[in-house]
């Protein structure tokens, strides 16, 4: 099976550290870059290539939102995994519309998120259950 | 003389007025971000370390399997409470989406919970970007205060929300077709009408109340478009 | 007639001031006992358990150690993260221990951040606990605004703060050896002495304020101790 090489961007170290452990563990999963805000991102993705992006919405200066929609332009089919906070279905609703594929929330349980990527990763759309419901 | 002195103090008052509710929103935002930004990523790390640990178990250490449940039943607790408290203190995504997606998760709040049987119905004409941040919290709180009073005391069939951002001038009206049917209201100990009045005057705004035709309240807000506010 | 409707709009605003004030003061609290008792005491869940899987993996699956320490590094920050946002909202003890240990802890604070070298004396005549919840947080609140306004304004040596409780009247005395010498003071658009007065009306108290012999100011709130405030 090959490797899903993964771009994990999200500004709080704490979140990358936890998941960085997550994501090594699981056979098929690597994670090639990590980034804290959407120009580290952005930069990151033209370099490294990676399968799936997985990034926050809430970064520091210029949002998630932004940098879906920049990574689509450059790749049109990049494939992005939205890992936010917001429970807000508005906001799933921008970032699909920017490009996502997919959209987790952080109170999802984290099978989901391994899941999700597993998706996002063979094209599928995704969205976890809380989102999913509202929508 | 008296009247003078009796000016200053009214004065004082209004800016006290203001500054509290000032501190008690950048109370709440700081709050806000705290919870979300802060406690909110550390569960979620939490739990992805907990799963982590309990994926080496299964396979080496099943004894610990249980435990790592029991964190992830500790942590989605955390995360229920947590969302609870970031509901009632400021719409989450305030500062992401701005007024006009906050009004709509408000009105479709309202809604959800038809226990009253109001249909609330919101329209935005202009663009809410142009806000400053200080108008388009308080036009939320108004919004939200008024959407109160009209499942509270209207008993409405329906109620209509419209704010208008033009170049000059945001208007904000909300409507209902309830039991209103004269002004003023009598003396309440409440303190929504008030507030209202308040922040609109610290926007440099309007406030004006009117009877709908037959029944009903009209509540509007008008604002200069630059805010002069501090 | 000017005059009147000025009364009464000085009345509204008088009333609304002293809601703004119970409502954040209850907001606070709330938020205070969630964050203490419901995420404090899940954290120190998820530690315990952190520890239990860390023990079971020295001796079975040592490669779990590290995951484990991350975890308590997490709730550890956490926990910090808390203490700081109680200590914002509301004196953590204040509930438990009440308005003595809390004005102590005060004053502990500003004598130990020495920074402006002023001194400062506590001294406490009756029974704290014969005042109201409402009377015992308003007091804590103006001695917290007045150590503020010292520390910040007054280049003071030393100040006092005197807090005496009788069968009939309870009064609260802060008195700086600072460089105020006249009052009034000159117009500032500070709110910490408007909103020290009118916590003193809600709890239908007196602000009297006078310069001290030779210089420094003198801060005195009369309350009546029969708490009829809502
Ligand atoms: N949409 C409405 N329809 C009918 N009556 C209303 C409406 N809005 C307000 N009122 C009347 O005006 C009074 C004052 O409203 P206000 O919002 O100031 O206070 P409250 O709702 O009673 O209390 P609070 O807002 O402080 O919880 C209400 O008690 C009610 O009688
Ligand atoms: N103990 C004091 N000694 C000397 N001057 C004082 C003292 N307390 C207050 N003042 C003067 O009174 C003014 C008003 O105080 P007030 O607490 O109302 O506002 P502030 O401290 O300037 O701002 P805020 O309290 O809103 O942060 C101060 O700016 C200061 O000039
Ligand atoms: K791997
Ligand atoms: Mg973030
Ligand atoms: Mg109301
Ligand atoms: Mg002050």
């Amino acid at each position: 099976m090959p490797y899903i090489r993964i771009l994990l961007v999200d500004d709080h170290a704490i979140v990358r550290e936890g998941y960085r452990g997550l994501l090594a563990k699981q056979t098929g999963m690597t994670v090639v870059a990590e980034a804290g805000n959407a120009e580290q991102a952005y930069q990151q993705f033209k370099t490294c290539r990676p399968g799936v992006v997985i990034t926050d919405i809430s970064l520091p200066g210029s949002s998630g939102l932004e940098l879906i929609a920049r990574i689509k332009q450059h790749t049109d089919n990049a494939k992005i995994l939205v890992f936010s906070m917001h429970q807000n279905p508005d906001i799933a609703v921008q970032a699909l519309r920017a490009g996502a594929l997919g959209y987790v929330t952080k109170s999802s349980e984290p099978e989901m998120l391994l899941q999700a990527i597993r998706d996002v990763s063979a094209g599928r759309h995704v969205l976890s259950a809380d989102i999913a419901q509202i929508l | 003389q008296l009247a003078a002195s009796q000016q200053q103090l009214l004065a004082e008052r209004q800016r006290l007025v203001t500054k509290l509710i000032t501190l008690q929103e950048a109370e709440r935002r700081y709050l806000t971000r705290e919870l979300h930004d802060e406690f909110g990523q550390c569960l979620a790390a939490i739990q992805a370390i907990s799963l982590s640990i309990r994926q080496t178990a299964i396979q080496q250490c099943p004894e610990l399997i249980s435990e790592t449940e029991h964190i992830n039943r500790i942590t989605g607790h955390m995360m229920t409470s947590l969302r609870r408290l970031l509901g009632q203190l400021r719409p989450a995504e305030f500062d992401e989406l701005g007024l006009a997606a906050s009004l709509n998760s408000l009105v479709a709040g309202w809604n959800g919970r038809s226990r009253g049987n109001t249909r609330f119905q919101l329209d935005i004409y202009g663009d809410c970007t142009l806000l400053s941040e200080t108008q388009a919290i308080n036009l939320f709180r108004i919004a939200q205060a008024c959407l109160t009073n009209i499942s509270k005391h209207a008993k409405a069939s329906s109620a209509r929300i419209h704010l208008q951002i033009d170049s000059d001038s945001i208007t904000l009206l909300i409507q209902d077709d309830g039991i209103a049917d004269h002004l003023p209201f009598a003396d309440t100990d409440g303190i929504g009408l008030l507030g209202i009045r308040e922040r609109a005057t610290a926007l440099h705004g309007q406030l004006t109340m009117s009877i709908a035709q037959p029944h009903g309240l009209i509540v509007k807000i008008e604002l200069p478009a630059s805010d002069n506010s501090e």
